[in-house]
């Protein structure tokens, strides 16, 4: 039993040795890497990111597939702009309105992407591609293609105040997380989520209503890609169309690197967590170790395959696709 | 002098010439119209207006598309008669899109184009030409194709020389960084012709300037998002020793400026490119020492205004000469000192321009290396 | 007290209940027997709610009711016991027995998982498991599993006023024979709370545990007996609708096999934690079979001559050449064919026609450069069609539609069809009717005549003891015991037991 | 009943409804000349979606097409003076290799073909780039007309493309259909433990179909890269989501073994006319990608066989 317990332990904290294992070949070959100012950096870069890969981590454990969070992202950032703006432009009056808004703006799109899926029986895959295209299409009709700059202080405050040497976007990605996390854990809704991954149809036989669950879950997903949204614009002040570009594929490949399987039931958000620091930190350490551009997408692949197989039990699958 | 009045002028100073001489070139051919000497040429009758662009999310194309609806209004049309072919970085798209278009039209079209990547222009010219309509195509294109290759179907290209502007902002940046220190450079998309020509004006800019190295140069692909975090890492890497940063556009400026904001960096010197709206006033505020304006504006009403006048016989391509048919854009340049000045004649009041002056503002024969 | 009246369920195609009725006595427990396809399952969706009927009435206590999906049902005191594996393995078991129902757990939506654990400890002392309720499900037992199954039923206790009706599916297919008894002492002490549907295949359970048994064949209910009156031939006569051979097991075939010819040995092969030090050879004509518990090791080995598992040490030889690679694919070559326990997950592609199922382990044969000869796969499976009478419209349906028997001769088909002469079957009964498992016994007889050697795990242990010419007994992974069965010399099943346990 | 039969119908009554809608709305759109460039044109991401198929048919994605097309367009601009007709097979080859590692990466390391064909995707741009110099190239004319201008040429007014796309679909449709490597293809992806209990070699067989969806993906570059007459390698941009989606719409879910080339072939031209009918029905500049994404919406709820889905994820 000894052998059997470590190898699951080995495989449950495979991402984050393979975390740290990077970190210190950064630093190794760049001292300069290892220094709380450029964690700093990694942590802004991460927190939208860390929001959106936690939307779809729900939905990835349900076993079902989201990919509609780069235009969720944009019309929610798009949303929030314009209300914000229309409502005074700065958090010290009733704009403030427009943040818990924005959250409302990316549960409904959840809800229409869940029932797409769920009434119209399209798996997730292709009705949430397809959305994804309804959303950008959408926030580029709110926007006509231009860009909405958010200026307000308070609001940029997230990215240029720090406590302890980190921006409040930090804590907000934080404190979202730990709301995650007791979703998950402490709510009926999560502990249904892997009910679902681990078998749909025997969870409908308990008396689940899978269907309800479904598309809670992508509300629940759509509402993390708001927060997400508002995070990506408090890091660059600036909603446009383009503000959900490249979440799609950079948050899927968290979630994998993270240790949640795609065939669902198997995961959560602390392994996200994890999955988006392991890309975030390779992103930044292929820079600073001065990569030449042309060769940082292949270094990428190498290191998402190689931190997926490390990360993977190997004995308890059976077969991928 | 600011390079604003100066550009100002210089353009008055066409205008005028091309008063004078009314009776020769572009004036004589459109004495020849109004006269209703009936055009030999199998010239069209009322084409469709199109113009095919990459996306409208980024402000540059928006302003290239505002210049391709000025024009068409100024033919007494609405907005809506200008055609929008959209190809979302696609190619293929692209090219297939102007093939259904012509299909449509059944050729009777004056189509205005930036064809994506260079080597989709050929197709996109072949299959204009063969269909009789006629193209304007701005930005990309091979060196081995020309629009007097052509006869009169593909009417012009423009684009710009970026190397020397951008050489010019560079040292207007590395002036300010006081010829010593450290500049990092953020790029396009690497194989974009625009990216490509920018880092050489700062290399060669570089060349004067031997106590500043050039640290880091990596692509940041157009994008804010991208810019940003390829900034912080360049912090990370070289910390004090970035004393100035050379942007590729203004869209890769807003997100490092924003990496800078999150660190408390305020002064660092950066230039940029484009002169969006944004970015002029953050000239004026001082945070951009420079940008290069390209006038999107008249840009895209001018290769629109081209391939139409072209098409509906007002002047015969095939009889201009070829620095008439391949030329630079004008390049403005953007200083804190003129920024004011610059947005308030370019950007509150966009002027209106005569849509027939086709080669005015222009800046030259292309030249091949 | 809950009764079905006239009730119909049609299928495109198929009528497959006509107009049953059926009712069901507080603290009754009722049988429900039928051969497979004859209905059973059908039925007993229309009572869980899975399942609409098109016609008839449905009433609890003379009230009518109509269920849109499981949980309504529940609601009204209807649960299911399903199979084994229906529970969901990821989760934890007081998860599982609460799935659907958290909400009394949930205050300002924090589940409370300490009165969930306190909650679902009371369920189990219903079933008198004592197993901690926040253990991961995939840990546990068959037979824990299928008690937490129970448990979980019988929270609608709590949530509902009137009576239960618990439906009991092949509760006992994973069972131990002690565990089966500890089974049915629970389900009687239960009948003073609710009453009981009972299926099974198994004959002998059905008359030992339920009060009435209902016969069912074809859609309809043919018969219904009570228990005190019932009689085994009787029933199967009714299910099947001919007389059942009272030489069951084809005893009178069995022929001695070819002691001169050995198709496969094992010379002391341990495979990790599942098997140690076996030897074993297999002869031509020879039916062997491996007995054992679950976890004894028995389907390991199977597994092993085919090449889906990979031993430690020792040595496996397959007509002469010893293994060196264990892939299945070196095993089909070898003419090993492998008729596994899940039949519609290893045993055939649901998706595929009758023919396209039958090459798919020879297409090699039916190729020429890679290039199918459609004509000729068409025209063997026409010839296994007839020769093992499948029942199907023709080569072109989808397997995943035939029933369990006939999907089970598509497999058998397949190896024999390809020559194989190795044949490992692994619960080739299993869910089968008598009918369908007759045709079994039937052609492992004639595989056994042809010469093929037949490794087997059988279904019961009247089965092994059948059809063997050998027993090999295992415990824990090793060999027990060696039984020689000779027809009239066979061992018995307290003989077979004494080793195993 | 009939709704029953008609199910396998619906992808190409769908594309039919389309034609006839957009040609209701502007005669010019029947025209066989526009309808047969509209096809031909489409020919280069019908190549990759064809490819993709076999990806998506074993239950798998392959999303490193894009890339490995834009690498290929690279290779074949820069190996053309080298190598001359052989830089077709050069560029052949180096999908087919890139495929195969995807393939082996799925298959032996346990990476989801999501995650390994995005990162080979990665590799393959990388070598793109590298290749390139990192700009733009373009082929000498008279090389791209000599050995490849038969690519991109016409005869009876049928652009060759669209022979070059019958050839391949048709050399697909008898692979899925006729051949062994084709049936197990489809017991792998309809029911990948009963294929490897019948002793198929399902690695070789899912290696085999990543590579053939390389393959087919540098296929489509090369003929991109011939019809532009250059390569860059950013060039394919924009193929990989249509590819996907003409594959998906076409019928053939994610779930596998279900679909299949034809489909895929209604499916590219269900896009196509969708794609053009925005211009036929002037659909505005800004609305064009909301509007693409509804019609895709309604197209692929009515494509797909929900029947054999066994559970909808």
């Amino acid at each position: 039993m000894n052998d059997l317990l470590t190898r699951d332990m080995l495989v449950k904290w495979a991402p984050l040795i393979v975390l740290i294992v990077l970190v210190l070949m950064f630093a190794l070959i760049e001292p300069r890497f290892f220094s709380v100012r450029n964690f700093a950096r990694i942590g802004i870069s991460s927190a939208p990111a860390l929001m959106v890969a936690i939307g779809v981590t729900f939905i990835i454990i349900m076993g079902s597939i989201d990919l509609s969070m780069e235009g969720t992202v944009s019309v929610c950032a798009v949303a929030f702009a314009f209300c914000f703006l229309a409502l005074g432009g700065t958090l010290w009056s009733a704009a403030w309105l427009a943040l818990p808004l924005a959250l409302v703006v990316g549960a409904v799109i959840g809800l229409i992407n869940g029932l797409v899926h769920v009434k119209l029986k399209i798996p997730s895959f292709m009705a949430s591609l397809a959305m994804g295209f309804v959303g950008t299409g959408f926030a580029l009709l709110l926007t006509g293609g231009d860009r909405v700059r958010i200026e307000d202080e308070a609001f940029r405050s997230l990215l240029t105040v720090r406590w302890f040497n980190f921006p409040i976007m930090c804590y907000v990605a934080l404190a979202f997380l730990l709301i995650a996390w007791f979703i998950q854990t402490r709510t009926t809704l999560g502990r249904n989520f892997y009910a679902v991954g681990g078998g749909e149809e025997l969870a409908h036989a308990s008396g689940l209503n899978v269907n309800r669950v479904r598309v809670l879950g992508f509300m629940l997903a759509g509402v993390f890609y708001a927060v997400g949204a508002l995070l990506a614009v408090g890091r660059i002040g600036i909603a446009e169309t383009a503000t959900g570009s490249n979440f799609m594929f950079v948050s899927i490949t968290s979630v994998v690197v993270g240790g949640t399987a795609l065939w669902g039931g198997i995961g959560g958000v602390f392994n996200t967590l994890i999955g988006v620091l392991i890309v975030n930190v390779i992103g930044n350490g292929m820079v600073v170790v001065g990569l030449p551009g042309y060769v940082q997408d292949g270094v990428l692949g190498l290191l998402v395959i190689i931190a997926v197989v490390l990360s993977t039990d190997r004995k308890s699958v059976d077969f991928v696709k | 002098m600011s390079f604003i009045k100066k550009f100002i002028e210089q353009e008055t100073i066409n205008r005028r010439n091309l008063l004078l001489g009314a009776a020769y070139g572009v004036g004589g051919l459109v004495a020849a119209k109004t006269l209703g000497a009936g055009s030999a040429q199998a010239a069209l009758t009322d084409p469709a207006v199109a113009w095919s662009y990459r996306n409208r999310t980024n402000p540059y194309w928006n302003e290239i598309v505002s210049g391709g609806e000025a024009f068409v209004e100024s033919l007494g049309k609405s907005k809506d008669f200008l055609t929008h072919l959209i190809n979302e970085g696609s190619s293929e798209k692209s090219l297939s899109d102007v093939k259904s278009l012509l299909a449509k039209t059944n050729g009777n079209l004056a189509l205005a184009i930036d064809t994506n990547d260079a080597p989709n222009a050929r197709p996109v010219v072949e299959s204009v030409a063969e269909a009789g309509a006629y193209v304007s195509t701005l930005w990309n294109k091979t060196d081995d194709l020309h629009p007097w290759d052509f006869g009169d179907n593909y009417v012009s290209h423009m684009s710009w020389s970026d190397e020397g502007p951008a050489e010019k902002t560079a040292r207007i940046l590395l002036d300010a960084m006081g010829g010593k220190g450290g500049v990092v450079h953020l790029g396009g998309i690497a194989s974009n012709n625009p990216a490509i020509e920018r880092l050489n004006g700062l290399k060669n800019a570089l060349k004067d300037y031997p106590d500043v190295e050039l640290l880091d140069a990596q692509p940041a692909d157009w994008d804010t998002q991208k810019a940003n975090q390829v900034m912080s890492s360049f912090l990370t890497r070289y910390g004090d020793e970035i004393t100035g940063v050379h942007c590729a556009n203004d869209t890769i400026a807003y997100g490092v400026l924003e990496a800078l904001r999150a660190e408390g960096i305020e002064d660092m010197p950066i230039v940029s490119y484009d002169g969006n709206p944004q970015a002029v006033d953050l000239v004026g505020q001082g945070k951009i020492l420079a940008t290069v304006f390209t006038n999107p504006h008249w840009g895209g009403g001018i290769t629109a205004a081209l391939a139409y006048h072209a098409a509906i016989g007002s002047f015969k391509p095939s009889e201009e000469p070829n620095e008439h048919r391949e030329f630079y854009g004008p390049t403005v340049f953007i200083t804190p000192d003129d920024a004011a000045e610059f947005k308030k004649s370019f950007i509150e009041n966009v002027p209106t321009y005569d849509w027939t002056d086709f080669w005015g503002p222009s800046n030259g024969q292309i030249m091949y290396k | 007290m809950y009764e079905l009246r006239q009730v119909d369920k049609k299928f495109p195609g198929v009528h497959a209940l006509k107009s049953i009725d059926f009712k069901i006595g507080r603290g009754e427990i009722v049988g429900l027997v039928g051969e497979n396809g004859a209905g059973k399952s059908t039925l007993m969706k229309v009572i869980y709610g899975a399942y609409q009927p098109d016609g008839g009435t449905i009433t609890i206590d003379s009230v009518a009711v109509r269920f849109q999906n499981p949980r309504q049902a529940m609601q009204k005191g209807i649960g299911m016991v399903f199979q084994e594996q229906s529970l969901i393995t990821n989760l934890t078991v007081m998860e599982n027995i609460f799935l659907g129902y958290e909400q009394q757990f949930v205050k300002f939506g924090v589940v409370n998982w300490k009165a969930m654990a306190a909650a679902a400890r009371a369920q189990l002392a219903k079933v008198k498991l004592d197993i901690d309720p926040n253990m991961i499900t995939a840990k546990l037992s068959f037979a824990q599993r299928q008690l937490v199954e129970l448990a979980k039923v019988l929270t609608l206790e709590e949530r509902v006023d009137g009576d239960l009706v618990i439906l009991l599916d092949e509760p006992t297919s994973v069972l131990a024979k002690e565990e089966v008894e500890l089974l049915f002492r629970l389900v009687r002490e239960l009948t003073t709370r609710a009453s009981f549907i009972f299926v099974s295949h198994r004959m002998d359970e059905v008359l030992e545990l339920s009060d009435r048994i209902y016969v069912m064949k074809d859609g309809e209910v043919v018969d219904v007996v009570s228990a005190a009156d019932a009689n085994v031939d009787a029933i199967q006569h009714k299910m099947v609708g001919r007389d059942v051979d009272k030489q069951y097991y084809r005893e009178q075939k069995q022929e001695p096999y070819d002691a001169d010819r050995t198709l496969a040995s094992f010379d002391a092969v341990s495979l990790g934690k599942k098997y140690r030090d076996i030897s074993f050879d297999l002869r031509a004509g020879e039916v062997l079979c491996l007995v054992g518990t679950e976890g004894s090791g028995r389907e390991a080995i199977l597994r092993t001559v085919f090449g889906l598992e990979t031993p430690d040490s020792g040595s496996v030889t397959l007509k002469g050449e010893e293994v060196r690679a264990f892939t299945a694919r070196s095993g089909v070559e070898k003419g090993v064919g492998y008729v596994p326990r899940e039949r519609k997950v290893e045993g055939l592609v649901g998706g595929m026609n009758v023919y396209e199922n039958m090459t798919l382990s020879q297409m090699r044969r039916y190729s020429t450069a890679g290039v199918l000869r459609l004509g000729e796969e068409r025209q063997l499976a026409r010839d296994w069609i007839d020769k093992l009478s499948i029942k199907t419209p023709s080569e072109h349906k989808d397997c995943g539609g035939l029933s369990g028997g006939n999907q089970q001769k598509v497999v058998l088909a397949k190896w024999r069809s390809g020559g194989s002469d190795i044949i490992l079957l692994d619960h080739p009964t299993r869910g089968l009717d008598i009918g369908a498992k007759e045709d079994v016994y039937d052609m492992v007889r004639a595989m056994s005549a042809d010469g093929v050697g037949i490794l087997l795990v059988a279904d019961t242990l009247e089965e092994a003891i059948g059809l063997s010419h050998t027993i090999i007994v295992l415990k824990d992974g090793e060999v027990q015991h060696r039984f020689d069965c000779a027809p009239g010399a066979k061992p018995t099943l307290y003989d077979l037991v004494h080793y195993m346990i | 009943m009939t709704l029953e039969r008609l199910k396998p119908h619906l992808p190409w009554i769908t594309l039919l409804a389309l034609v006839l809608v957009v040609g209701i709305g502007d005669s010019n759109f029947l025209k066989p000349q526009n309808l047969i460039a509209m096809a031909a044109d489409i020919v280069p991401l019908f190549i990759m979606a064809l490819g993709m198929t076999f990806a998506i048919y074993i239950g798998g994605i392959d999303l490193s097409a894009q890339s490995v097309a834009n690498m290929t367009t690279v290779i074949a601009t820069v190996a053309l003076p080298l190598f001359g007709p052989f830089t077709a097979l050069l560029c052949i080859v180096a999908g087919l290799a890139l495929g195969g590692v995807s393939g082996y990466v799925t298959t032996r390391l346990l990476v989801p073909s999501f995650i390994s064909t995005l990162a080979i995707g990665g590799i393959a741009y990388s070598i793109g780039q590298y290749l390139s110099g990192q700009r733009a190239l373009y082929m000498d004319a008279a090389m791209r007309d000599g050995y490849f201008g038969w690519m991109v040429g016409s005869s009876f007014g049928i652009p060759h493309e669209l022979f070059i796309g019958a050839v391949l679909v048709i050399a697909a449709y008898f692979v899925q259909s006729r051949t062994v490597f084709g049936r197990s293809l489809k017991a792998v992806g309809a029911g990948e433990p009963a294929a490897v209990a019948s002793g198929i070699n399902v690695a070789r067989i899912k290696i085999m179909a990543f590579a053939i969806s390389g393959a087919l993906a540098a296929i489509a570059g090369l003929l991109f890269s011939v019809k532009l007459s250059g390569g860059s390698p950013t060039i394919a941009n924009g193929f990989l989501l249509p590819a996907i989606v003409a594959v998906l719409v076409g019928g053939t879910p994610l779930t596998g073994g279900v679909g299949g080339v034809i489909n895929t072939l209604i499916g590219t031209l269900i896009v196509a006319v969708i794609r053009s009918s925005m211009l036929y029905f002037e659909v505005d500049a800004t609305r064009q990608q909301m509007v693409f994404g509804l019609v895709l919406i309604i197209a692929i709820a009515m494509t797909i066989d929900r029947s054999k889905l066994r559970v909808v994820k």
